[in-house]
């Protein structure tokens, strides 16, 4: 860092409002910088996860059966508990970023643990999820192995391609995969903002952080309000 | 950065709704439909996206049409490669 | 790179302000960062160079008698690698354009200056991956990695070339966040959408692309080393998959990205030709927004590549309709150009003869475009030369010629030294020569079926002549390109010093020093002009800045 | 096909020669009469509306008309004639392995009479190939996992070169053959001999061998539905869509035939994936496709070649 630079860190360490950054002409036009830069950068995240999508989206149509059969062993129960915690996180996240508008600091650390806990229930859901996946022998691999549940009424099913199943799995735990990534990312960033808010950093006239992570953070909702639907409610009424 | 809608009990109210969707969603998935599911699946995806993009994230309040402009713009290119990638395998069986 | 200290009481400018490795490898000014880019991509252009001479060596004659088939099939694959995506992709975004985009609209840096550093990290962090990958080996699947070759075949190391890409590919997404925001957020007092110069559009038309477009690449490169490593199947037919969906999920991205390389050049030469002809552009508003139009466009035409892979007739005829939309705002910009030099009074200094070098390759190579999209004749073609040779037109006749144009446009500006004039306009020659005489036959040899990536042509002898005037080409190539290289460095030291604004351009970044101070502007400028205000320059008026030439 | 593919590469050499043209002359006009001399001052012009329009609006029709020209070109190039020879082509790294319906095999070498339409029923064992004739323009990719076709009509004797077009490893610039074009008489010379009988006929003992026939019987008393006349025709499936059965259907519901059930029968077909070489699918399928009648691939082939040859052959190369 050249010397002449003085970050909102360092200046904020100096207890006065956090500076300008030496190359905005005001506040309000970093703040707007900062929440552009933050907008593109989703956009940019949609279409990484697009490709996955893509990828999903073509197989489930061709191998609609097999898909259909692998996503029953899913556990709709944890995904639905797990959506609720999520909503639920995004919840704590929009009131974090009100309580720092309004300058609430206790609220916002308040706001803030909330979401880290809730956050981290989604990946310990996430966890057992995968552990029971695990020991079912849906993991892909050379151990992969896949008995279709037979549903009541429905005698019938048509054979399993052992390839696609195995292929759902693969997606789903790419995808699925893909997302905890991004929420552990998303939990680093809210632990340094619990960190700030503790030391009382954000201000009214401050609050950038607060508020493009938040967005960040409502992202990797929507992400997985589209996971659930299509990863675990494929045809459940055979 | 928004103005309205920032009362806690608007966004309390918006997170019961899309709980409530998310009841709906998976209860409609055990539910025959024949092809209506999936699109009824994605239509509740897509109503609970909006629902938070737009007043979780503020794109309702937004002062600029950037920010509209830009979750748009990444929406369509989304679509583009998913439709235009499909008109090809949906077109494979024609001939 | 330090310059050569100045007189004393040389002003302070963005060189002299600090010296030391460090000032310049924790630097933030983003012409600073322009200049570490610099010397990295010449430093992979040439190392890709290095590979081409070999490609050409070998098919001097049609045995395969220099190199092994594997070391070949290695050398086109790091080839065209190399080049894609560690020179011409950063090319003139991370260099002219990190130079130029906050000059061009008066602000004192790219919005965020140290995602800049971050994203020139990223890129060095890529290329070392890639040397270290080409040093223990290499990979050999040619820069398309199709799979299932890539994931189930090949022994060599795709995985790590495949991440080398992946992060160069990030820091190509942190230039483009960049220069939107930039462009969106830190305009001067004045700088309007239609006071832009026709450089800024074609950056942010580009910086669109490398948004949107380069995550899908990246999720691909991670869902083929996922394949790779895990045997998840994806797109190995072996495991159930289709390797057609990772051509459409590889071309989603590198369609649009030839346009990553050719728009920053396009807007190069709209400067270049408005300056030296002393004219507004013709047609601004529409030079700007077809930079728009390609990059919306370039993102419906992908499975262009893929007429003969196997996919459906009909989305083929969806494709090659398509395709020819995209051209029709390259043609207006081609028409543009021209008519802007009507009534002109111009000038031929060396950036106007690479643009014009640009133009007439540039057209050559879109327009032989326009046969591979004619569904027809690409299942005769593609695959063969006539491929290559379209792409070489386009990417090292047209970007490439326009990227060295603005090297020689905006080098007063950047080192505040001149280069020598003749040495210039002598390599712009050879230069246009030694491209010609490399790349046409080779569209011969392609509609003559000779195939792409062929290391041994000894059954087709009569392939031969063509080749060897190619590689003969490829020599005179070059040299021209060594030329600059040389005279660039050479008036780092001995060149005349250069005066604020020797084109008497109209733009912004000439209102500032040469070379420039750190924050770019000594006042905040604040602009009444538009960006072709050639009229008002050229007025007759008592002190007329010198014209150097 | 070649004829057609050269009329329009050159009318494109014309259209875009002279487009190239008028913008070079121009650039040259114009840099020459327009160039700096002093007191004269460049006059600055806005631009001109109409004039865009005009130059964007004419070359999209010029497009367009490109566009549609090599269209129909290419609806040609993909849609074998009905009562073409049929070759069975599996590539592998690195060689090409062919065999006709008339049971003859063949290595990086395909002999054919002149004058007849040849369609190939290609995949591959491993990677990506591409079956490339320069001489008769056509190029198809091959694709390891499902079939690709691709047909040609020699009009000429002769020996032309046969590429791999896409790059499938070391030796990719070895995988060559040669397609050999010969005269009627040669050609039957040549079929007489080395054949093992009719593709279809192995298909006939393969599909005995494994079992098929319990299933697939030629009444309608079978767990499977009669396979008589079903290649060609649609077929209605479990879940409403009607599609046409061609090579990759037969193929797919070998290989993987839960994924789409003929409406009316139960899903118990078992799979054959990784039990069949290529070679014996090729076979079932042609077994398959000659139930359904006049095929060729019955021996009928050279009948139809004499056929041709007799009419003649119009030069179209
Ligand atoms: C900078 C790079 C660049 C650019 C700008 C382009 C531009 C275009 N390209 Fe090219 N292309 C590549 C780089 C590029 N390409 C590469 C690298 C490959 C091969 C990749 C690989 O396989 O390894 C490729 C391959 C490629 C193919 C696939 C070939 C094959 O493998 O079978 C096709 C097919 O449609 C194509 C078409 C086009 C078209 C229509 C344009 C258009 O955008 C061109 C538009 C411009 C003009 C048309 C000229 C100016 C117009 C006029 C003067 C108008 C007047 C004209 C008339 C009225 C006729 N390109
Ligand atoms: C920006 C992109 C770019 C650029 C600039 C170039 C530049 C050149 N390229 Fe290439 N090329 C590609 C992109 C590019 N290429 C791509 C994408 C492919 C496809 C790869 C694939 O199939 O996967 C390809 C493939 C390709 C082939 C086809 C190989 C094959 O299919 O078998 C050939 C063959 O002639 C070729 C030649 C050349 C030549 C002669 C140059 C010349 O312009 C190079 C001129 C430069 C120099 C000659 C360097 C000068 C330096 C010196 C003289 C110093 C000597 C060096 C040292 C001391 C270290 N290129
Ligand atoms: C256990 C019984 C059984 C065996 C053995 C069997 N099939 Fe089938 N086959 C069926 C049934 C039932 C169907 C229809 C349902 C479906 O599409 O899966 C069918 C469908 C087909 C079809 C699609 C027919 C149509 O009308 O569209 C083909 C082709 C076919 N089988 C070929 C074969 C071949 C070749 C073999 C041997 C290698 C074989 N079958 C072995 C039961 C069998
Ligand atoms: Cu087979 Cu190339
Ligand atoms: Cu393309």
């Amino acid at each position: 860092m050249s010397d002449s630079q003085t970050t909102a860190v360092q200046a904020a360490a100096h207890g006065h409002d956090p500076a300008l950054l030496h190359h905005f002409a005001e506040p309000q036009q970093q703040r707007d910088a900062a929440s552009l830069g933050m907008w593109w950068f989703l956009a940019t995240e949609v279409m990484f996860f697009g490709g996955l999508f893509c990828a999903y989206l073509i197989y489930r149509l061709q191998h609609f059966n097999d898909f259909a059969a692998a996503s029953q062993s899913l556990s709709i129960k944890l995904g639905a508990i797990n959506t609720a915690v999520l909503i639920g996180s995004s919840l704590t996240v929009v009131l974090a970023v009100n309580a720092a508008q309004r300058a609430k600091r206790n609220l916002l650390v308040a706001y803030l643990l909330l979401t880290l806990v809730l956050g981290s229930t989604f990946l310990g859901i996430k966890a057992v999820e995968y552990t029971d996946k695990f020991k079912e022998h849906h993991v892909p691999g050379p151990t992969f192995h896949f008995v279709p549940e037979r549903m009541e009424g429905h005698p019938e099913q048509p054979p399993i391609d052992q390839r696609h199943a195995e292929m759902f799995f693969s997606l789903y735990f790419v995808m699925t995969g893909l997302h905890a990534l991004h929420m552990i990312v998303g939990i680093g960033i809210f632990v340094w903002l619990l960190v700030m808010a503790w030391k009382g950093r954000f201000t009214p006239s401050y609050n950038t952080p607060v508020e493009i992570g938040g967005l960040y953070w409502h992202f990797v909702d929507v992400v997985w309000i589209y996971l659930f639907p299509l990863l675990y409610l494929i045809s459940r009424h055979r | 950065m928004s103005e309205h809608g920032t009362s806690i009990g608007f966004y309390v109210m918006i997170f019961l709704i899309l709980l409530v969707l998310t009841g709906v969603t998976v209860s409609a998935a055990f539910i025959n439909l024949g092809p209506l599911n999936p699109i009824l699946a994605l239509g509740i995806a897509t109503t609970k996206a909006l629902l938070v993009v737009l007043f979780f994230m503020h794109v309702k309040g937004a002062s600029e049409k950037l920010v509209k402009l830009v979750v748009l713009s990444a929406v369509f290119f989304l679509l583009i490669l998913l439709g235009l990638t499909l008109s090809d395998y949906a077109t494979r069986l024609w001939s | 790179m330090a310059m050569p200290n100045g007189p004393q009481g040389e002003r302070e400018n963005y060189l002299n302000k600090e010296y030391g490795v460090g000032s310049w490898l924790l630097t933030t000014d983003h012409k600073r960062i322009a200049l570490l880019y610099l010397m990295s991509i010449t430093f992979f252009f040439f190392i890709g160079g290095f590979f081409a001479l070999l490609i050409r060596l070998e098919l001097l004659t049609p045995a395969g008698d220099l190199v092994q088939a594997d070391t070949y099939n290695k050398l086109f694959t790091m080839h065209g690698m190399v080049m894609v995506f560690f020179f011409l992709i950063p090319s003139i975004p991370a260099v002219l354009g990190n130079f130029l985009v906050p000059m061009m609209i008066g602000a004192k840096d790219l919005a965020f200056p140290r995602i800049n550093l971050l994203s020139w990290y990223l890129y060095i962090i890529g290329g070392v991956m890639m040397l270290h990958c080409m040093l223990t080996g290499g990979v050999d699947t040619g820069w398309t990695f199709y799979t299932p070759y890539s994931t189930a075949f090949t022994n060599t190391k795709i995985v790590e070339a495949g991440l080398a890409i992946f992060v160069a590919g990030f820091s190509s997404i942190l230039t483009g966040l960049n220069f939107v925001v930039t462009i969106h957020r830190m305009r001067a007092p004045g700088m309007t959408w239609s006071r832009l110069p026709l450089f800024i559009w074609a950056h942010y038309a580009t910086s669109i692309i490398q948004l949107l477009g380069t995550p899908v690449v990246a999720i691909t490169i991670v869902l083929v080393a996922a394949e790779r490593t895990l045997h998840l199947g994806i797109f190995d037919p072996k495991l159930g998959g289709d390797p057609l969906l990772f051509q459409h999920l590889f071309w989603f991205y590198s369609h649009p990205a030839v346009y990553i390389m050719i728009l920053p050049s396009m807007g190069i030469v709209s400067e270049i030709i408005a300056c030296f002809s002393r004219k507004r552009i013709f047609g601004y508003n529409f030079v700007a927004l077809s930079s728009i139009a390609i990059a919306v466009f370039g993102f419906l035409v992908w499975a262009h590549h893929l007429f003969v892979a196997g996919i459906s007739i009909y989305a083929a005829f969806v494709f090659s309709l398509l395709s020819y939309a995209v051209a029709v705002p390259s043609a207006v910009k081609t028409f543009n150009w021209t008519a802007t030099l009507y009534k002109g009074s111009i000038r031929y200094d060396a950036p106007m003869l690479y643009a014009f070098g640009f133009i007439g390759l540039f057209m050559m190579g879109g327009l032989t475009g326009l046969f591979l999209s004619a569904l027809g004749i690409d299942v005769h073609v593609t695959d063969t030369y006539f491929v290559v040779a379209h792409f070489h037109y386009i990417m090292v006749g047209g970007a490439v010629m326009g990227y060295l144009g603005g090297m020689h446009f905006w080098w007063p500006k950047i080192s505040g030294r001149l280069y020598p004039e003749g040495w210039a306009r002598l390599a712009a020659l050879i230069v246009f020569i030694g491209f010609h005489l490399t790349f046409f036959p080779q569209f011969v040899l392609g509609y003559l079926g000779m195939p792409r990536r062929y290391y041994d042509y000894s059954h087709m002898p009569e392939f031969q002549v063509l080749n060897v005037l190619s590689t003969a080409g490829a020599t005179i190539l070059g040299v021209g390109y060594l030329l600059p290289m040389i005279y660039f460095l050479w008036s780092m030291r001995y060149g005349k010093p250069a005066p604020d604004n020797p084109w008497n351009a109209a733009g912004l970044e000439w209102k500032s020093a040469s070379p420039p101070p750190t924050f770019n502007f000594d006042v905040e400028p604040v602009v009444t002009w538009e960006a072709y205000n050639y009229e008002e320059l050229d007025a007759p008026h008592p002190q007329e800045a010198p014209v150097v030439r | 096909m070649a004829g057609n593919v050269d009329a329009l590469f050159i009318f494109l050499l014309i259209v875009t020669g002279m487009v190239a043209l008028l913008i070079f002359v121009c650039l040259l006009f114009f840099a020459a009469r327009y160039r700096q001399r002093a007191h004269v001052h460049a006059e600055q012009i806005e631009g001109s509306t109409p004039l865009e329009l005009t130059w964007s609006i004419i070359p999209l029709f010029v497009f367009l008309a490109i566009f549609a020209w090599g269209a129909v070109i290419y609806f040609k190039e993909r849609t074998p004639p009905r009562d073409a020879a049929e070759v069975y082509v599996v590539a592998k790294q690195w060689m090409w392995k062919l065999e006709h319906a008339e049971g003859q095999r063949e290595i990086n070498e395909l002999h054919i009479p002149v004058g007849r339409d040849v369609k190939l029923i290609m995949t591959s064992q491993d990677v990506i190939h591409s079956f490339y004739v320069p001489a008769f323009r056509i190029k198809q990719d091959v694709l390891p996992g499902r079939y690709t076709t691709a047909w040609f009509r020699a009009t000429k004797p002769g020996i032309y070169h046969l590429f791999c077009a896409e790059y499938c490893g070391t030796q990719h610039s070895g995988m060559i053959g040669s397609i050999v074009v010969l005269e009627p008489a040669q050609y039957e010379a040549w079929m007489s001999g080395g054949s093992t009988g009719p593709l279809s006929v192995t298909g006939e003992k393969v599909f005995a061998e494994l079992g098929c026939v319990t299933c697939h019987r030629s009444d309608a008393q079978g767990r499977g539905p009669n396979l008589q006349g079903v290649f060609g025709k649609p077929v209605l499936l479990q879940d409403g869509r009607t599609l046409v059965a061609d090579e990759n259907y037969i193929r797919e519901s070998i290989l993987d035939p839960g994924a789409k059930i003929v409406n009316g029968y139960k899903p118990v077909m078992p799979t054959f994936q990784g039990l069949l070489s290529e070679e014996q699918l090729n076979a079932l399928v042609a077994y398959v496709k000659s139930l359904s009648g006049a095929k060729p691939g019955d021996g009928s082939g050279k009948a139809n070649a004499d056929a041709a040859a007799a009419q003649g052959s119009q030069v179209n190369e």
